[in-house]
């Protein structure tokens, strides 16, 4: 099969980048906005040809196998290590080209209506295609070094996009903030990579992460600490993953992020950008179930751990976007214990293909619900919980679209959230009764907090609007109503058979006694949320009062940015920097001056020998000769 | 005591208290004076030792050119009468001491030294062999030199009229 | 005539020798800047004195002591003009010949 | 004749068509014409550099010519180039033609000032083709004076204190040097033949090991002050802070990238055992270098300060890549030596320009200028992005390069000396963003400011050429590295036996 059109989905979006970058403000907005979506759609139907083929033109029984559409060598460092730009397809990298050309094209119709009238409107879509340019070339990376390259360039078009109103100094620290946070993680990346790769002789992913290859068959013999080289390889790796998908203790950045226009938090920090440290996890997963189980420990705990954290904190928060991002954070966790909690090959592989089910779905149903927030801010100029209320009378196609995607988050059946979560809740089943437990705690809480927040926008009190709030444009619904198809539906894609940890089929089993408890729990989630906020009544702030400690920690994020801040500016900056700016200006330059003072107080000294006093000269001189040939004479 | 020999020690001792004298003298001109007596004394020196070409050059040139011009500058300088200052007494010292010390130290060494007189005949410095030597450009040639003493002279001399002259 | 049965060279050459060292003091005690070329013709002439001497006592046969002398008679010349015209042009601009009012070169 | 010479005619033509301009427009226009004539002229001899090699000619050195100049200490005119110098010459003439159309505005001796700076061209290209030690010392002082001049007269701030203690440090690091270069010479003799200054001839021929370990540190130190080798690096700032826009340029773009050159060329070439010997030292001392320069870089206020430091680091990274001696890290290390010329030339014209418009580096006072003057702030954004190592710029590959190329070396000292330096990536992201966010983002904070007019034509000229040759570079690199990694194996396999 030819798949070399598939160079056109990388191509259009950097030429659109390069076309509105250059053209910027000599482009009427409105062209511009058309031209990026345009290119955009484009994009978006050949990624479903790529898909169409790919899936249609092989065998789920015997698996599908990976076509290098592309590969040109773009640097080379030695004679093996070389870095080549090309597409590599294979049922993961067509997956995520469908899930990010359909939310991107989303995202590109919404803002149409979205961002109208905004200043930057031609730079935001530049922006917009540099993020989706970088994010494909992400996922159709053929080595991980070329991932590295794309990771570097999402993480700076997700800086562009954050800080997109750059008078606005809350946004311009935010875009700071989650640079540097996911730079820090990258740091982390390439070491594993620096590793990995002097290892193994190789970047590219083929070799990596055949299972019968070099690599994974002749697992590194040397220990470092207990655990091998590439085992610390991959736990370095997984740090950049933790960093771009926001895991504790790296997850600070994102809450700050959602200061970016909506429909960019949308595309970048729920449905694709974030998911890309599940991503890499699960393109080097064969590397990580067989040569490195010990790092794939570290993933579920860690997953697991910020599932929980993340929705605790998400049920205090005010600002609506955050109360997402969190739900992200949480929901992120999942897919990263999913992965953790699996193994390679078949059956064994039921938590890979659930994490990655669960990526899928979960870009539609957060897509949804984060451009439903928009549509909401959009109607109200607020981000804030308690200036909303009562929307379901005046934005009924958003109230709809919302209300399916909580219900989607929540887990329940039919729709997609329900089977995704329901398979991951399998693999921890089967693999960890204690991540199990936590996760199905989760889901409960997720059903509150999400309720929560459905309750408080459309139900509840209807506060003072100064303008009534009216239902957004048909560029705005257009997008909700189709992604609210796509999340109730796209739970019945055949997963376990087309993305699967080693390509080939398996067979899943509906499992009741997880389904149940899951769905139970989910309902409570929603009832105990129902009597809190359907009607306004002093039941939260009751309950806030009567368990403050927790409910304060939790409102404040557990103060982790109080740390990191205390890290950076008290220790970084004024105890690190500020001591050597200051020893190079009083030391280093110090000691320079020093010479030189030392050389002017000695030449004014030796200067006093030269008195103007000529006679002096003279009787020097002629005493300095005599004494000379006395000297030679005595010889 | 043969007539040369006691030419000898009359120019000899007058070489050797005129130049005391001038550098003694607190009045300049004299000073200037003994100066003149004793370059004369030394063309004498030198009419002695048979280079009597030299002694003229010694007796037209500093005698006829270098004192006058000295005396010159004098009496564009100073006061006939004036009295120069004394001199400081540091310097005094500083100067005797060296002086004392370097004509010791050259004293000795002179004396000390077997020079080993010639053995090879004179030459006459006559008119003719001296013209010769200094037009030629062989061994004992003195073209060259005397070339570029003609360019230091006239450098000198632009060089004393450019400083001289009234700016 | 000859000399040498006569008169050691060593005679010539101390008594240059006291010529030139009593030149020297002249240079260092006297602060008048003519005195002070005076004292530097001294020891000029005193140079001469050792070049005339050497040519006559132990080259005969050579003239080059004669060409130095004349040599240096030349230079003199030059030297004596042009320090005498520095001398009067300071004196034009300072007011005095006296080595110790002329020191803004120092330092 | 030799091309070669054609880089130092076209530069010494144009300064004395300078000279005989008759006003400051004239001269402005001669340099302009001398500096794109000198640019074409590479990018020519860039073509036939590539025709000699794809007609079959491997020699190390091409175009080379000797003529013997002082016979009796056998001094020899010996030019010749190979990719590495290849590089360099691109770089410096797009460094100086950019830099001539950022002093397009100098009003006070204009004339003087054309000239010095051409001067200064003329030195850095004459150094990098020479394959003589004398003659390349003769050009590195060609070099080095006229900075002097340019830094006193034309300066900004305590200029005279910055040229002084510029020239005098460098001046320090040329004496150093002077000793190292002359110990090599008269060792070059030690294993047979003439004396000789003649750099292919030294490696050749060897020198012994006493005479490397004992001149080894002069040379390399030597080089390394003026490549801001810590703890010689404090001229830098100073010197940078101080200088006029173009200065600062030349100075950090090119200038700094002879000390990198030579230290790799000379010292490390000729004196391989020394080089091994003494590696781990310079190693620790550069690997502080990249991380101490970071960490600098963030408490500053001004902005040639920042940039001054962050100089510091990225040049360690070149000393600390070279000293990695295996071909990926050296090659990297010259990446980063192109790499590091054009964002910091980039960087320091964007700083002139703001200053011409602001007058103040601090940045503490600016905000917003992105609303107001975007082209200067896009393309400070551009060099900023460069400078953290973003792919698709040039510092990218220029900082990958070396780092695969230090992990190649096993040992747990080269590996946590790497991993050091690799934390310089997070700190370099700390501090550019730090000032792009003050500086440029944000509410305008001054409403003087709203007033400033956007880079003029000249200056968006200036801009543009480097920024497109940092994105050349960062998008297709492969050439660039191949062309500098053509000679390296010759070299290396010389530094490693």
């Amino acid at each position: 099969m030819d798949f070399s059109f598939t160079i056109l989905i990388l191509a259009l979006p950097l030429f659109s980048f390069a076309l509105l970058g250059l053209t910027s403000k000599s482009l009427k907005a409105d062209l511009a906005g058309y031209a990026g979506t345009t290119s955009l759609l484009v994009i978006t139907v050949l990624s479903y040809l790529a898909a169409w083929r790919y899936f249609g033109g092989g065998d789920a029984e015997a698996g599908f196998g990976t076509t290098i559409a592309m590969n040109y060598l773009w640097l080379n460092f030695t004679d093996t290590l070389q870095i080549h730009i090309g597409i590599l397809l294979d049922s993961l990298s067509i997956m995520m080209l469908v899930v990010i050309t359909t939310v991107s094209l989303m995202v590109h119709i919404y803002s149409l209506g979205y961002m109208k009238g905004e200043k930057g409107f031609q730079r935001y879509y530049a922006f917009l295609s540099l993020f989706t340019f970088s994010m494909l070339g992400l996922v159709v990376a053929t080595n991980i070094f070329q991932m590295y390259i794309f990771w570097e360039l999402v993480g700076v078009s997700s800086y562009l996009l954050i800080g997109f109103y750059y008078e606005r100094p809350s946004a311009v620290a935010a875009s700071k903030k989650a640079f540097i946070v996911t730079r820090f993680a990258d740091l982390g990346f390439l070491i594993g990579i620096l590793m990995l790769s002097f290892s193994t002789g190789t970047f590219d992913f083929d070799a990596l992460t055949s299972p019968t290859g070099p690599v994974i068959s002749q697992p590194a013999g040397s220990l470092f600490m207990g655990l091998s080289v590439t085992t610390w390889a991959m736990l370095f790796i997984f740090m950049g993953g933790a960093g771009k998908s926001a895991m504790f203790p790296l997850h600070i950045w994102l809450p700050d992020a959602m200061e970016g226009p909506t429909p960019v938090s949308a595309l970048i920090h729920a449905a694709t950008m974030v998911v890309a440290g599940v991503y890499l996890v699960a393109r080097l997963f064969p590397i990580y179930a067989m040569s490195a189980p010990e790092a794939l420990d570290v993933i579920s705990y860690i997953g697991s751990f910020t599932s929980l954290f993340a929705a605790v904190i998400a049920c205090t928060q005010l600002d609506i976007k955050r109360v997402l991002a969190y739900s992200t954070l949480s929901q992120i966790g999942y897919m990263m214990v999913a992965l953790g909690v699996s193994g390679y090959g078949g059956e064994a592989g039921l938590g890979y293909m659930a994490s990655l089910f669960h990526l899928f779905t979960h870009a539609f149903f957060k897509a949804l619900l984060f451009l439903g927030a928009g549509s909401v801010i959009h109607a109200v100029h607020s981000n804030m919980m308690t200036d909303m209320g009562g929307l379901r009378k005046y934005m009924p196609v958003t109230h709809v679209t919302f209300l399916i995607a909580c219900l989607t988050i929540a887990g329940l059946p039919p729709l997609s959230g329900f089977f995704s979560k329901d398979e991951i809740l399998v693999a921890a089943f089967e693999h960890n009764k204690i991540i199990f437990a936590v996760q199905w705690l989760v889901a409960g809480i997720t059903a509150f907090y999400m309720f929560r927040l459905y309750f408080n926008i459309f139900w509840n009190r209807t506060p003072e609007y100064h303008h009534a709030p009216h239902e957004s444009p048909v560029t705005m619904t257009l997008p909700l109503s189709f992604l609210a198809v796509a999340s109730v539906f796209a739970g019945f894609v055949p997963f376990h058979e087309l993305v699967t940890s080693d390509g080939k089929a398996f067979e899943t089993s509906f499992h009741v006694l997880v389904a149940l408890p899951s769905i139970a729990v989910a309902l409570v989630g929603i009832g105990l949320a129902y009597i809190m906020y359907f009607k306004q009544n002093e039941r939260p702030t009751k309950l806030a009062a009567s368990i403050s400690g927790i409910y304060t920690a939790a409102f404040h994020k557990f103060y982790i940015d109080e740390i990191y801040i205390f890290i950076t500016k008290g220790i970084i900056f004024q105890f690190i920097s500020r001591p050597v700016a200051w020893f190079d200006r009083h030391i280093v330059d110090g000691t320079m001056n020093l010479i030189g003072n030392t050389t002017v107080a000695a030449s004014v000294v030796i200067r006093r020998l030269q008195s103007g006093k000529v006679q002096l000269y003279i009787w020097f001189f002629a005493s300095g000769v005599l004494l000379l040939t006395l000297y030679m004479l005595l010889q | 005591m043969t007539g040369p020999k006691i030419i000898f020690y009359i120019l000899a001792a007058a070489i050797v208290v005129f130049s005391v004298l001038s550098v003694a003298d607190r009045r300049i001109l004299r000073a200037a004076i003994y100066l003149l007596f004793v370059l004369v004394a030394m063309a004498g020196l030198y009419y002695m030792m048979n280079f009597q070409f030299l002694a003229a050059v010694q007796l037209i040139i500093y005698a006829g050119g270098i004192v006058v011009l000295i005396i010159f500058s004098i009496l564009l300088t100073s006061q006939i009468n004036s009295k120069l200052d004394p001199p400081k007494l540091g310097n005094l010292l500083l100067g005797v001491i060296t002086a004392i010390g370097g004509i010791a130290i050259s004293a000795v060494t002179i004396v000390k030294y077997g020079f080993t007189p010639a053995n090879q005949p004179a030459i006459e410095p006559t008119m003719r062999t001296i013209g010769h030597q200094l037009m030629d450009t062989s061994e004992y040639g003195y073209a060259l030199p005397f070339e570029v003493i003609g360019i230091l002279l006239l450098a000198a001399l632009v060089g004393t009229i450019f400083i001289a002259r009234k700016t | 005539m000859n000399l040498s049965s006569e008169i050691p060279l060593q005679y010539m050459l101390v008594l240059s020798t006291l010529v030139f060292f009593i030149g020297l003091v002249s240079i260092i005690i006297r602060r008048n800047l003519i005195t002070m070329l005076m004292g530097i013709e001294l020891m000029l002439n005193a140079v001469n004195i050792n070049f005339v001497a050497f040519n006559h006592y132990l080259f005969p046969n050579r003239l080059e002591g004669h060409f130095f002398t004349m040599i240096i008679i030349a230079i003199a010349a030059a030297e004596a003009a042009v320090a005498i015209a520095l001398i009067i042009n300071i004196y034009r601009k300072v007011g005095t010949v006296s080595v110790d009012d002329i020191e803004e070169l120092k330092y | 004749m030799n091309p070669l010479l054609l880089l130092i005619l076209i530069p010494a033509l144009t300064m004395a068509g300078i000279m005989l301009a008759g006003d400051v427009k004239q001269a402005r226009v001669i340099s302009a014409v001398g500096m794109s004539a000198q640019l074409l002229f590479s990018f020519v001899l860039l073509y036939w550099f590539y025709q000699l090699r794809q007609s079959g000619n491997t020699d190390e050195m091409v175009f080379v010519s000797t003529t013997v100049w002082y016979p009796s200490l056998n001094i020899q005119l010996k030019f010749g180039i190979d990719g590495i110098s290849m590089s360099m010459i691109m770089l410096t003439s797009i460094v100086t033609f950019a830099g001539v159309f950022v002093s397009w505005q100098v009003e006070y001796l204009t004339k003087e000032f054309f000239i010095s700076l051409i001067l200064l061209a003329t030195g850095v290209f004459g150094f990098f083709i020479s394959l003589d030690l004398f003659t390349m010392f003769l050009f590195y002082e060609v070099a080095v004076i006229p900075m002097y001049l340019l830094i006193g007269i034309w300066g900004s701030g305590p200029k005279e204190y910055s040229a002084m203690k510029l020239t005098l440090m460098l001046m320090g690091g040329s004496a150093l040097l002077l000793v190292g270069l002359l110990g090599i010479y008269f060792n070059s003799a030690a294993n047979g033949g003439p004396l000789t200054f003649d750099l292919m001839q030294i490696a050749k021929n060897g020198l012994p090991r006493e005479a490397q370990m004992f001149f080894f540190p002069f040379t390399f130190i030597g080089f390394g002050i003026l490549g801001a080798l810590f703890p010689f690096h404090t001229w830098s700032p100073d010197g940078h802070a101080s200088a006029p826009t173009a200065v600062s340029m030349l100075h950090a773009g090119v200038l700094m990238k002879l000390g990198g050159y030579g230290c790799f060329r000379v010292a490390m070439y000729l004196m391989p055992e020394a080089a091994h010997a003494m590696a781990w030292f310079f190693i620790i001392l550069t690997t502080v270098s990249v991380v101490y320069g970071a960490f600098g870089a963030i408490w500053q206020k001004d902005l040639k300060y920042i940039n001054a430091y962050s100089s510091v680091s990225h040049c360690g990274l070149v000393l600390f890549a070279l000293l990695m001696m295996n071909e990926t890290a050296t090659t990297g290390a010259l990446l980063q030596m192109i790499s590091h010329g054009l964002m910091t030339a980039l960087f320091f014209a964007l700083i002139g320009m703001i200053y011409g418009r602001t007058h103040t580096r601090m940045i503490d006072e600016m905000g917003g200028l992105m609303k107001v003057i975007p082209f200067v702030s896009v393309l400070y954004v551009f060099a900023g992005l460069a400078s953290l190592g973003l792919p698709g710029l040039s510092g990218f590959v220029a900082e990958m390069t070396i780092f695969v190329g230090s992990f190649q070396n096993v040992d747990t000292f080269h590996r946590v000396a790497t991993i050091v330096a690799c934390s310089s990536i997070v700190i370099t992201a700390v501090y550019i963003l730090r000032v792009v966010g003050i500086l440029l983002l944000g509410p305008v904070r001054n409403n003087h400011y709203l007033e400033l007019k956007d880079a003029m034509w000249f200056e968006k000229l200036g801009g543009v050429t480097l920024l497109v040759s940092i994105m050349i570079i960062g998008i297709a690199p492969l050439w660039l590295s191949n062309l500098l990694r053509e000679p390296l194996a010759a070299m290396l396999n010389q530094l490693t036996n």
